[in-house]
């Protein structure tokens, strides 16, 4: 293997990896849920996308090529923001509280509830 | 806008073909098997489950979707580099906020990839389409609809909503040839 | 129906050949002994087999007069549960006899709950919990016994059981004695029968006739694998079971018998003369002899066929008795009095052992079977007495639901037919096992020293062994 | 062969008055006495040669290994006794045909009759013991079953269980004895028993045996203290008292004590135990009978005291007391069945028994109170009655007897004193039945019988005379073929004269009569004393014991079988405990000598994470939701681990059931509490944790122990074989379709049936819909949401491609249908949570049980497919193809043996998920909970 | 590691047995899916500990025992089968008999009052 | 060189899974726990991925992917239950 290779490996892996932890870090630390939201949503998805690209250099230069690392790339970068979203919502339906600080609260809907769910 | 599809043994060409990626890909090979049973799952699948998918609009504009693809793709990494910022930097100095952004779009996927994005790029986190689709009763006219979003650090709600609209949104309705 | 009649033919033409051909196996697979899962027939697991058929032809008779229409599936979850009988009765591996073992059991808990009722799904709870808790014991014991001995084929184990190495020999006791717990889980033996009663009394009465041979399945595996893996050629661990399985089967005789006079509603004490059987069963499995298989054998074609019938005979008595059903109270006289109360007369002699039908014959051979003086007195003690528990019991009960009656006019469904001829069926089999009484006690016999005659069957099973790998 | 007749005659002829029954009653009753009679002709064919000392026999191999064999013996004493089953049953016969009245089922009776005459027979005829004990047990049931012939009546019913509860137990101890004799001897051989007496009393067993053999005829023949069931037998019918409580059940023991007399007689034992318990019983029923107001109780009472007698005669230990209690049978059983028939007939024509109430009958019926007469003083020993003469052998043995030593005097004192008593209440018979006054309170006018319902009393009277006059013209060669039965042979000098002069045992005899004749006079003392005793009723006492003593086990059952599962649990979990754990205790060290793996940060990470998800669920279990998260972790680990150490096959199949569980138990907690309320003491959860960790350590320790020990497996025949004779590379997948084939095929099973068991489960479930969840907020207006229903959709087609390629690798590498089918499984849920189940009905309307049905068939035929190539079931077969363009390519069974997995798979996880999931689309709006 | 292992499955035993020992069919039906791991984690043990072998001919060098993997495949299978039919007539005793004990009625302490969710 | 860096993420993600594991136990409320495992369940495809890498095989790709699927699913079913009670409904 190609020193430049085992760098460039060596980085995407160290990148991933940071943001990956960046991600959980910041599902510590922010003080909301909210907030706790944005890091795993968006770090650990780029995290991930470091890490397996890694592993497709690391895999494509040790033996065949291998790319299917990107279908879970692909995979994550279509769910991650629905998984957001049904947390999100279920935040929401839960009144969770968000830091008093936080600004436009005003345009979350009313309650969605009526005393008996009768929709149907 | 249009909704249905040209040939109905191919009802969502799109999508047979990244299905024929996605196999490929699986099987990291180009071997003659491969690209065989690639082409005809490619073509069954869609088929087969052609009912399982409600109509959606078409697109249009393949090559300006594809660079929508690109742009958000690069967006997404610009988005971690600031998020990473904000998580590891002092939580005093975040601002966060609510944000609704008024819709054009009206249909489904055009507004779930729009929502998408917005969640994947920078600070931002959509939660909700108001109002619920299913509060509109059928036949009735379409609302102004609205895409609630959480902003891990709001300076300027005019200028999110405005770069949003004008980012992602306006390509969309480009590339779908419609709200 | 046709299936099951079908399936009985089959199966005695096959004990005939197995009678007279010695074991046969099939290698499922094509696959030999010890790699592939196997099906050994010999007589014993053949003649049970036959008992499956036979029983599971009156009980499916009786269930398609109406009773099959009350909820879904119940033929083809019938012929599974037989299935999962057959199967356990024929493996000739013991994870394969897990498999079967769960096989039976989701078909059973299925039936169990088949016409619905709050009893049966407060029975249906217990039972599955415990049979649960019983099948992880099972896949922990197979596990130790895999870990040790490094093969699953029964008689394989017994080979390698018999050149054990002195420091695995603990580790394979303590798996060996956790298929105890399993088995006699599955035979509901004391302390581990609470299941039974409440099960057995809720079920209906076709899937409980059926019942009936579910507990001699943790009594058949017990005789397999305490005479095969753990038999004569095990050192150290031969017989290890015995201790703990004769004051277990004792207690659970004692404590049947206590049912038997203590219940209050005649499916329960129904339920309780199954334990009395199971721990009768249990000792004699304890006694670890030839005579005592033997003996064992023949009581258990014996007493499940006559228990299997009394849960048919107290449906029918419950749905002719108005509210008080089959609770021992004064009611409504019966619409049949003769009918029901000749059958549940014939079926409660063969029960209790009484002279001339079958229980005496298997009474006798169960007590002859007790060699040794010091088991004997015991054994003899608590077996008779119990007995004499159980007549005074089914007195009670049968006087009670015949003859002390009170309130309005019989009125209530008649036996239909079919019910009429699958209680028969299954009564017949005690005349006829006191008829021919003469070739069935040899044929035990035969089963029992086929049993006991390892090396023959390891033979027979591994010989073929030596073309390993012989791939079609 | 005619000796079979004798037996089989009877049992044919319990099915005469069941066919016969359609007839007349008198067409009945003759019919039923046609078998009998010709039995009985049979046997008198027989007597020339038994007279002659000869023995019969008949011998039918039937159970050699039990040793029990059809053996038929006709000796003296088998032909005494079978002669008065067979005559006083013909008698009786005639008689129940006018006792019984139009209501009762007469057909019914006869055949219980002919059953009990059948055993009673066969216990007479029996040459091998358990032959005999059948038999014995069958006149249990028998007896049992004419007893309760009335069962309207509460008395007769209770009667009849009491009977059967005493006899029964004697007959199991009876049993005992049988096969301990059997045990000593080798045999149960009749003959060969009684040819080895003094193996037999030499055993060291033989105390017991001749307790538990006393036992079983003590209380088959009513003798104290076993004497109370008798006199409550006496609801019964009374043709049935006649014959079975006098003339031939009852004396089953006593013929019993005359059989075995030559193997077990003649110790010191034999002697206490039999004579105590005949002199006691004597006395007490001669005393008591005085006492009993009703007809019946006094002769049952006064058959107590002559069985007593007899026993009495065969504890006495001489040849001539052998041979008095042999004629002592004969005598009682005529005149106490002529007895008990007039008392049936003064019953019928007056319609009451109660001595109180029947006075001065003589005048009504004259013929009949003769008989009674005559027949009640021969039970009172009055001379020229066959009565006195066995009394007068009786009277001479007890004077010639040294049982007690020095004390021996008491005995005749006694005997003389139940004499008395005998004489005194056979005088009440006569006297206070016949004269005495006027009937009182009778509710018809009495009178005498119909003709032929007395023939059978005048045949038993003629005989008393008869026999009393000319005793051994009359059964002289009887009694002497009879004793040399009993006596081996050594039948010793005796006389059947009338007349023996003046001697001890005639003034015994004329101290009876007077002091018996003096005490009924003066009985109203008698009377009042004995209204002082506390009054003791056996039957009721004996039922509120019975009933006691099943409340009392009731009580112990609850107790033991408290309808917990946590008990029973507990239990099971103890004997793993023990069972398991013991063994562990004696191996001196767990280790086993394998290096052990070394341990990294990142091992330790997962298992840190393992470790406190799983105490996390532990901790948080009554917070069910919390709950499900942490189980959820802990499942995550476990996928990890077997990714981890070399299992990736388990970790996808461990992953996508882990998932498709936590979905099901979600659905499930939707219908139950979402919080459990905390209800364990504190010393429940001590004890549950102790429990727990006891199983803990036990199964820690034997996974260790197995772990550090090198061994030996059969593992690398898969491993050489796999490609070679399975055609795939992932062996776990080759053993799973091949070498093990039959295991998935049962595991699928498994799959398919609990799939149709739920869909049981959930039909017609009386299903409560919460409107809100644990915290009491309504649950969200929205239903499905646009953005997961548009993602969903387009993951649909991906996961369809993935399984497919999942399925297609597995045999070659990790995957295959078991997984595949989970994630096609998943996927289609995933369109059931987005869109709901109306949605995908819509466009897929599919019988979830009928694919289940399909998988199930489609791995089932490629099994049997492999008997077409004459191979055993599920033989596997593959082959590679060069195909033009595309290259080679395998295709093997297995992969069709693997698509009935996959489909199966798909069919019950949907089954049982979209089942689940419609039960509440069609419920809602139901919000209250109505349970 | 096999210290660690061994031990990892004697915990999951402990909790998945503490948990089938309450009352309430939930956390016994949760404490029945930690005994399932327990018992996979067992039998799967039985074959011992390799790294880097995983059951793939041509992939390794030396390969983990194949037999235990697939005996935890089928017990898993079986399991999942089980658990499912637990899991429903846990809601079906629920819907009978309108509690969620495993004994079907509530312990004396409070059966008088019903159960409110 | 690169078995360093391996090690290196490795301890990063599995810091990672400890922080999750925290947000998982603290809560407080029920979508922070579910945040926290659907995490956890992303994190751990990365934790397989690297020990496909580190053992140099590819056979560990497919747990990784199915994790990704089967994490969406479960997180989007648990968001459902406690929004409507009634996942499939
Ligand atoms: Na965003
Ligand atoms: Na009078």
């Amino acid at each position: 293997m190609q020193h430049w290779m085992e760098w460039a490996i060596a980085f995407f892996l160290l990148l991933g990896g940071s943001f990956v932890l960046i991600g959980s870090i910041g599902l510590t630390r922010m003080p909301d849920f909210f907030m706790r939201l944005h890091g795993p949503t968006k770090a650990t998805t780029l995290g991930m996308g470091g890490i397996l690209l890694g592993s497709i250099f690391f895999f494509s230069l040790t033996g065949d090529v291998s790319i299917h690392e990107l279908l879970i790339t692909i995979f994550l970068l279509i769910t991650a923001p629905i998984s957001a979203h049904m947390l999100i919502k279920t935040a929401l339906h839960h009144k969770l509280t968000a830091i008093s600080k936080t600004r436009g609260l005003d345009k979350i809907p009313p309650a969605q509830v009526k005393a008996h769910d009768r929709n149907v | 806008m249009r909704f249905d599809a040209k040939y109905r043994w191919l009802p969502t060409p799109y999508r047979s073909v990244m299905l024929f990626v996605v196999w490929l890909l699986l099987n990291q090979s180009i071997e003659a098997v491969h690209l065989f049973f690639g082409v005809v799952l490619a073509l069954l699948i869609p088929l087969l489950i052609q009912r399982f998918r409600d109509p959606q609009p078409v697109i249009e504009r393949p090559l300006l979707a594809l660079r929508y693809m690109l742009r958000v793709l690069a967006d997404i990494v610009v988005a971690n580099a600031q998020v990473a910022v904000l998580i590891l930097g002092p939580k005093r100095r975040l601002n966060p906020a609510f944000v609704k952004v008024p819709l054009d779009l009206q249909h489904e996927l055009p507004i779930t990839i729009l929502a998408s994005t917005v969640s994947m790029t920078p600070g931002t986190v959509s939660a909700e389409v108001l109002p619920s689709t299913e509060s509109i009763k059928p036949g009735e006219p379409l609302p102004q609809r609205w895409l609630l979003i959480h902003v891990l650090n709001l300076t300027d709600e005019a200028t999110l909503i405005d770069s949003i609209k004008q980012r992602y949104e306006a390509p969309l309705k480009e590339i779908f040839n419609a709200g | 129906m046709i299936s099951s009649a079908v399936q009985l033919v089959l199966v005695v033409i096959l004990l005939l050949h197995v009678q007279q051909n010695g074991l046969l196996h099939y290698a499922i697979g094509n696959w030999q002994a010890p790699f592939g899962i196997i099906l050994v027939a010999d007589t014993l697991s053949m003649v049970l087999v036959c008992l499956t058929s036979f029983l599971a032809l009156g009980a499916i008779c009786y269930g398609s007069a109406g009773e099959d229409e009350k909820g879904s599936f119940f033929h083809p979850l019938f012929q599974f549960q037989v299935m999962g009988i057959n199967g356990a009765f024929l493996t000739g591996d013991l994870f394969n006899l897990f498999v079967f073992f769960e096989v039976l059991l989701i078909a059973s808990y299925a039936l169990l709950i088949h016409a619905g009722g709050k009893n049966k799904t407060k029975a249906a709870v217990h039972y599955v919990v415990l049979n649960l808790t019983g099948s992880a014991i099972f896949l922990f014991s197979l596990a130790v016994l895999y870990g040790t001995l490094g093969t699953l084929n029964i008689v394989d184990m017994a080979q390698k059981v018999a050149v054990l190495p002195a420091e695995d020999l603990m580790l394979v006791k303590s798996g060996g004695l956790m298929l105890m717990i399993v088995f006699a889980l599955k035979a509901a033996v004391l302390p581990l029968q609470f299941w039974l009663p409440a099960t057995y009394s809720s079920a209906s009465a076709p899937v409980a006739a059926l019942f009936a041979v579910m507990t001699k399945i943790g009594i058949y595996a017990l005789l397999r694998v305490y005479t095969t893996i753990f038999g004569a050629d095990a050192g150290p661990l031969q017989g290890m079971a015995a201790d703990w399985l004769l004051p277990a089967g004792l207690a659970t005789i004692v404590l049947g018998a206590i049912g038997v006079i203590s219940s209050h509603d005649f499916r329960k004490l129904v339920a309780n003369l199954v334990l009395v059987s199971v721990g009768t069963l249990v000792a004699m499995v304890a006694l670890h002899t030839e005579l005592s298989a033997a003996a064992a054998l023949y009581y258990t074609v014996h007493s499940t066929l006559v228990t299997a019938a009394l849960f048919l005979i107290a449906d029918l008595i419950s749905n002719q008795r108005g509210k008080a059903a089959d609770r021992l109270v004064s009611g409504r006289r019966v619409v049949q009095p003769i009918l029901l109360g000749s059958l549940f007369m014939l079926a409660a002699m063969a029960v209790a052992g009484l002279p001339p039908l079958s229980g005496f014959i298997g009474k006798l051979m169960l007590l002859q079977a007790v060699t040794e003086p010091a088991n004997r007195a015991l054994l003899w003690a608590v077996i008779l007495m119990c007995s004499l528990l159980v007549i005074v019991g089914l007195s009670r009960a049968g006087s009670t639901l015949f003859w002390r009656v009170s309130g309005g006019d019989a009125s209530g469904d008649k036996a239909a037919p079919l019910q009429v001829f699958a209680v028969c069926w299954l009564l017949l089999a005690s005349p006829l096992l006191v008829i021919f009484a003469g070739p069935l006690t040899e044929l035990s016999q035969q089963a029992a020293a086929q049993l006991y005659d390892t090396d023959t069957a390891a033979r027979a099973i591994l010989g073929s062994a030596a073309t390993e790998g012989d791939v079609p | 062969m005619t000796l079979m007749w004798i037996l089989l005659l009877p049992l044919l002829g319990t099915m005469v008055p069941l066919l016969a029954g359609k007839g007349s009653r008198t067409t009945c009753a003759f019919a039923t006495g046609v078998a009998p009679a010709l039995a009985l002709v049979l046997l008198l064919l027989q007597a020339p040669e038994v007279f002659s000392g000869e023995t019969l026999r008949f011998f039918v191999s039937w159970i050699p290994l039990l040793g029990l064999d059809i053996t038929i013996t006709l000796d003296g004493l088998a032909f005494l006794f079978s002669l008065l089953i067979l005559g006083i049953g013909l008698l009786i016969i005639v008689y129940a045909r006018y006792y019984l009245s139009e209501r009762d089922s007469m057909p019914r009776f006869f055949a219980y009759l002919m059953l009990f005459m059948t055993a009673m027979l066969g216990i007479v005829l029996s040459g091998n013991l358990l032959q005999l004990w059948l038999f014995w047990e069958l006149t249990s049931i028998s007896s049992f079953l004419l007893i309760s012939f009335w069962w309207h009546k509460a008395e007769a019913r209770r009667g009849a269980r009491m009977a059967l509860t005493v006899t029964g137990a004697g007959g199991l101890a009876l049993l005992a004895a049988f096969l301990m004799i059997g045990d000593i001897v080798g045999s149960y051989d009749l003959q060969q028993v009684l040819a080895s007496a003094d193996q037999i009393r030499q055993h060291s067993h033989y105390p017991i045996l001749l307790v538990l053999f006393l036992l079983g005829c003590f209380t088959k023949s009513a003798q104290f203290p076993f004497h109370f069931w008798l006199p409550n037998a006496m609801a019964a019918p009374t043709p049935v008292s006649a014959y079975l409580h006098s003339a031939t059940m009852v004396k089953a023991g006593i013929f019993l004590l005359a059989r075995f007399y030559p193997a077990l007689s003649g110790t010191e034992l034999w002697f206490v135990l039999v004579s105590v318990a005949g002199l006691a019983t004597l006395l007490i029923g001669s005393y008591l009978a005085l006492f009993k107001h009703d007809l019946k109780g006094l002769l049952a009472y006064s058959t107590i005291s002559h069985l007593g007698l007899i026993t009495l005669l065969f504890g006495m230990g001489t040849d001539l007391a052998a041979v008095a209690g042999l004629f002592h049978i004969i005598n009682h059983a005529t005149f106490k069945a002529s007895l008990f028939m007039a008392a049936g007939i003064i019953d019928h024509e007056s319609g009451s028994r109660d001595m109180r109430k029947l006075n001065g009958l003589w005048q009504f019926m004259p013929i009949t109170a003769t008989l009674a007469m005559v027949a009640a003083a021969a039970m009172a020993g009055v001379p020229l009655l066959n009565g006195f003469l066995s009394k007068e052998m009786f009277f001479a043995e007890t004077l010639h007897q040294h049982l007690l030593g020095s004390l021996s005097w008491v005995i005749p004192v006694l005997a003389t004193i139940a004499a008395i008593f005998s004489v005194a209440y056979s005088t009440r018979f006569i006297h206070d039945v016949f004269f005495n006054g006027q009937p009182k309170g009778l509710s018809k006018t009495p009178h005498e019988p119909p003709r032929y319902m007395r023939v059978p009393v005048e045949i038993l009277v003629a005989l008393c005379i008869l026999v009393g006059i000319f005793p051994s013209y009359m059964i002289g060669d009887l009694l002497h073929a009879a004793s040399v039965a009993v006596l081996a042979g050594n039948v010793p000098q005796y006389s059947l004269a009338i007349w023996h002069g003046f001697n001890l045992p005639l003034l015994m005899s004329v101290l009876a009569v007077s002091g018996g004749v003096l005490i009924y006079i003066n009985r109203k003392h008698l009377f009042d004393f004995q209204n002082t005793l506390p009054d003791v009723d056996a039957l009721n006492s004996f039922e509120r014991g019975i009933k006691q003593f099943a409340a009392r086990c009731h009580r112990f059952y609850q107790w033991l079988d408290n309808g917990s599962l946590q008990r029973y649990m507990t239990l099971v979990l103890l004997s793993f405990v023990l069972l398991a754990g013991l063994p562990l205790i004696h191996l001196t060290t767990l280790w086993g000598g394998r290096e052990e793996l070394p341990i990294d940060a990142v091992n330790g990470a997962g298992a840190a994470l393992l470790l406190i998800g799983a105490f996390a669920t532990v901790m948080w279990h009554r917070k069910r939701v919390v709950a499900l998260l942490m189980i959820s972790v802990v499942g995550l680990m476990v996928s990890i681990a077997f990714t981890r150490f070399s299992a990736p096959d388990l970790a996808l199949t461990q992953l996508s059931v882990e998932v498709v569980t936590i979905i099901l138990l979600m659905l499930a907690l939707f219908f139950l509490p979402h919080k459990t309320p905390k209800q364990s003491e504190s010393s429940r959860v001590v004890r549950d944790l102790s429990i727990a960790s006891m199983v803990g350590v036990v199964v820690g320790s034997l996974s260790y122990a197995l772990m550090t020990r090198p061994f030996n497996t059969i593992s690398d025949f898969f491993l050489t074989n796999a490609k070679t004779g399975g055609g795939g590379t992932n062996v776990v997948n080759v053993i799973l379709v091949d070498f093990r084939g039959f295991d998935t095929l049962g595991e699928i099973t498994v799959l398919g049936i609990a799939s149709l068991g739920i869909f049981k489960l959930l039909t017609r479930i009386p299903l409560f819909k919460p409107s809100s969840d644990g915290e009491g907020r309504p649950w969200a207006l929205e239903r499905h949401s646009l953005l997961l229903a548009t993602v969903s959709q387009s993951l649909l087609p991906l996961a369809i491609m993935v399984s497919i390629y999942i399925f297609f690798r597995g045999h070659n590498l990790p995957g295959g249908g078991f997984i595949a089918g989970l994630v096609t499984a998943v996927a289609i849920i995933l369109q059931y949570i987005a869109h709901g189940v109306d949605w995908v009905k819509e466009r897929m309307n599919v019988e979830y049980q009928r694919v289940v049905a399909i998988g199930l068939m489609i791995a089932l035929f490629t099994g049997a497919a492999s008997w077409l190539f004459g191979r055993p079931f599920l033989t596997s077969w593959f082959d590679y193809f060069d195909i033009p363009v595309l290259g080679k390519i395998e295709l093997a069974s297995a992969i069709a043996f693997d698509l009935g997995v996959y489909i199966t798979v798909v069919g019950s996880t949907l089954l049982i998920l979209a089942n689940l999931g419609k039960m509440t689309t069609a419920h809602r709006p139901v919000h209250k909970e109505t349970i | 590691m096999e210290t660690l292992f061994a031990s990892c499955i004697g915990f999951l035993t402990f909790c998945g047995i503490f948990l089938m020992l309450r009352g309430r069919t939930f956390p016994v039906m949760l404490g029945l899916t930690m005994l399932s791991y327990a018992v996979n984690l067992f039998i799967f043990a039985s074959g011992r500990l390799t790294l880097r072998g995983a059951a793939v001919l041509g992939t390794s060098e030396q390969y983990a025992d194949p037999l235990p993997q697939a005996l935890v495949l089928t017990a898993i299978v079986i399991g999942f089968a089980m658990t499912a039919f637990l899991v429903i007539l846990a809601i079906r005793a629920r819907a009978d008999l309108g509690n969620d004990h495993v004994d079907g009625k509530l312990p004396d302490a409070d059966g008088m009052k019903r159960e409110s969710r | 060189m690169l078995d360093n860096v391996i090690m290196l993420v490795f301890a990063m993600i599995s810091i990672a899974l400890l922080l999750n594991l925290w947000r998982l136990l603290r809560g407080p409320s029920l979508p922070d726990r579910i945040l926290a495992l659907d995490t956890m369940y992303i994190n751990s495809i990365a934790l397989i991925i690297l020990y496909g890498l580190l053992m140099g095989s590819p056979l560990y790709f497919e747990a990784a992917l199915l994790i990704a699927m089967l994490g969406f699913v479960s997180t989007v079913a648990v968001c459902k239950f406690l929004l409507r009670g009634d996942i499939i409904e």
